[in-house]
């Protein structure tokens, strides 16, 4: 069986390299892979896509890889809070490129790339600034706006446990975009909290089978929020 | 111009609204004043909300000491899961959001216009918004609730003829909670449902950018 | 709480009526809910049309459904298959309109219409007959079909355990297009062999959520592909 | 015409195709032949199997007194879970068969074209055919081997210049098993790898219904 546990935090990240496009898991701090990120902005990677829903908080996770100048574009759902000042400072400065997709749009393009789909047809953002440019069709009378794949070169994801063939569990509302993310890249790396033997995760509750899965990383628990060193 | 003091208060808004949610619905609260909403729905009435980022069920803040850092809800605060509540992905969540399942969805607005048109992402002056899940909870949700201040802090009307606002969703919402009035989206017009006590329709109309009916306005019966 | 749980199998399956599109989960035995569709005979419904995998096995189930004449058009992946001898006696007797689908495909069309999208590309089925007279659409340069909603009515399905709001598991390979079918129709009705309490299903471990579920019918445990009362 | 004792068994074509199975695979197995491969595999070697019916990580069939009626293959049989194995919807199941996750899929087929089209679903005088997983895996599959006895009962080639059965998928072939031979389908032509023990390269030149380069032909090694 292969090993996907990486043995150091540099080889888990190492995946990552100057001006790949990075889909990471997280919805607010639940989910966040804080550890990995930390791991990337040690290997002072450059000119990062970020796909990710919120544009960091307060100083760790996505907001420390923008602050170390990893990120030249960031796309997100809901990037303008109090907690994002750090993407605000570098938006506002011209440093970062910025789209903004909606949430339900975002989760199902990364699915869609998973999945071997072209594409998929949704009512969200009919009529709005965010269909512009792209194609509608009318399905049974009701206008739809075609949206594309969107795809990782890495994901880079956070798990409660995973077993040593790499299937994977989540805690709570830290599973968020994580499983769709998992499907969506060339690469999946995901920091977890707990590893354990094959026998201890319940076939029937597996969230993320291993087959998504190409490396894992133990990071035991921290508090959420708190991952950066920088903190 | 009407008296302050006459305004409805935040709570008073959001009891409102919590009036009109029904037995057995599943409710999606935008972030913001909806997220008041939760206190005032009476203990008999079961009402399950769902919170965007993969919370089926989410129930109050925890007590003290019964904090969970991975459980929060979309606006980001802690919150917990009522039992029979469930975790889903975000796939399964947005599939819930425009799938139809939304009985209803209870947002925040800068304008609503006579259509139904919904504005509550991004302002005119602003380069970029904060979109999150309002566009495919406003295109999915059975019903559409606004909750906001009837004028913006300048006094200029946020329910109007026309929107002049980017869109959120087109003629989605059917119901605005303000702090002067309520007001039904109908297909041809706007009907002045309620007014605040001390609020005149009179005063509800001219703090209003579009006609409103107010054929068979009452007072809104306050309880707190 | 809503109360979900039917008190008779005639409660619980009233809502299928003549000329329906109902969609029945299963693939091969397991996951079809038998005994719903016993019910569904003893009303003596007809003009269904029924959307499921297979077309039917020996006597019971699907089979059952068609021999008694309740359907008239089978939308399926697999209808050649040797335990589907009543399905060929009635499709060589012209009393039966038939539908192959991709099972893919079929699963996509219900998550879609489920989900409230208005289509997707998938590049299963491009050049063969299954993609005659729909739309073909190139992304970067590949091409795809562009395929439809499919709505139920109803959609019929059996679940493991269902707790006391509607929240569901499955067992094992039972599970297939259950869940999926449970999210794309107006009403679902599930059978479960057990009831639980609410606390006893883990928010973590629950596939399919009670908001998917408008009615179930508690059957207890019997043995696959013998719940038709007809065997 | 050749002597019928040279081919191949169903048994030695599966072990020839186990062969060629990587250690880390996920591999989708056909209904019929090629569910016989499993037990070539050898036990140092992790390979996978996928079951579209939402089963990942599927084992041998069960031990008598261990069945369990719920757990079935795509061809309906009793099967197990390895460990580490897990359960998933159609959904999901089928998001790994197109996603490209799946390192092979090893399918029958009525026919393949030089080009690599798999004809397996339906035969050209039949109203319909049963279609099953067969598009979506022949179509998402980062390689689809075919396995297949060389020609029909009635001696036509199977492997042919150009389909005349419906097509399942275009262009997919990689690589063909057969009761005479191993064919890879490269880009310009059928390039004729092994030929079974006694079994000559013009004997298949000659049940065979394209060119085939047989530059580099070896012979396959039996350990059966």
């Amino acid at each position: 069986m292969k090993n996907k546990r990486a043995e150091s935090l540099e080889d888990a990240v190492n995946i990552v390299v100057d001006g790949a496009t990075v889909l990471i898991g997280g919805f607010g701090p639940p989910g966040v892979p804080e550890i990995l990120i930390d791991g990337v902005c040690d290997n002072k990677i450059k000119d990062l896509t970020i796909v990710t829903n919120n544009a960091g908080t307060d100083r760790s996770g996505v907001a420390r890889l923008m602050d170390e100048g990893c990120v030249s574009k960031l796309v997100c759902t809901f990037p303008w809070a109090k907690e994002s000042f750090i993407f605000k400072e570098l938006y506002d400065a011209g440093k970062l490129q910025l789209e903004i997709v909606p949430q339900g749009t975002l989760a199902e393009r990364m699915r869609t790339a998973g999945a071997g789909l072209g594409g998929f047809l949704t009512p969200t953002a009919v009529g709005t600034d965010l269909a512009e440019g792209k194609q509608i069709h009318k399905v049974d009378g009701k206008d739809y706006v075609l949206e594309l794949p969107l795809r990782g070169d890495v994901a880079l994801i956070k798990a409660h446990k995973a077993d040593k063939r790499g299937n994977l569990i989540f805690n709570k509302s830290a599973r968020n975009f994580n499983p769709i993310m998992a499907m969506a890249a060339d690469q999946t790396v995901v920091e977890v909290s707990e590893e354990v033997q094959i026998h201890e995760l319940d076939p029937e509750v597996i969230i993320t089978p291993s087959v998504f899965v190409d490396t894992y990383f133990v990071t035991g628990h921290y508090e959420v929020g708190k991952g950066s060193k920088q903190v | 111009m009407i008296d302050n003091k006459n305004l409805l208060t935040r709570e008073q808004i959001a009891a409102c609204v919590a009036k009109d949610l029904e037995d057995g619905w599943l409710v999606n609260l935008g972030i913001g004043m909806p997220t008041l909403i939760p206190s005032y729905i009476p203990s008999h009435c079961d009402i399950m909300f769902h919170s965007e980022n993969g919370v089926v069920g989410m129930g109050p803040p925890p007590l003290p000491g019964e904090e969970e850092l991975d459980l929060i809800s979309a606006g980001k605060g802690l919150v917990t899961l009522i039992p029979g509540g469930a975790y889903v992905n975000h796939i399964d969540s947005f599939a819930i959001a425009r799938g139809g399942r939304l009985d209803c969805a209870v947002l925040g607005a800068f304008q609503v216009a006579a259509n139904g048109d919904l504005c509550n992402w991004r302002l005119p002056h602003q380069k970029s918004g904060s979109v999150g899940g309002a566009m495919d909870i406003a295109a999915g949700a059975k019903r559409v609730y606004v909750m906001m201040t009837h004028t913006t802090r300048e006094g200029d009307p946020k329910i109007i003829a026309e929107r002049t606002y980017p869109l959120t969703a087109g003629g989605v919402v059917s119901k605005i909670y303000t702090d002067m009035a309520i007001v039904s989206v109908e297909t041809n017009e706007l009907v002045l449902e309620a007014v605040a006590p001390g609020v005149t329709p009179d005063d509800v109309q001219s703090a209003t950018g579009a006609h409103l009916n107010i054929e068979k306005v009452q007072e809104i019966q306050l309880n707190l």
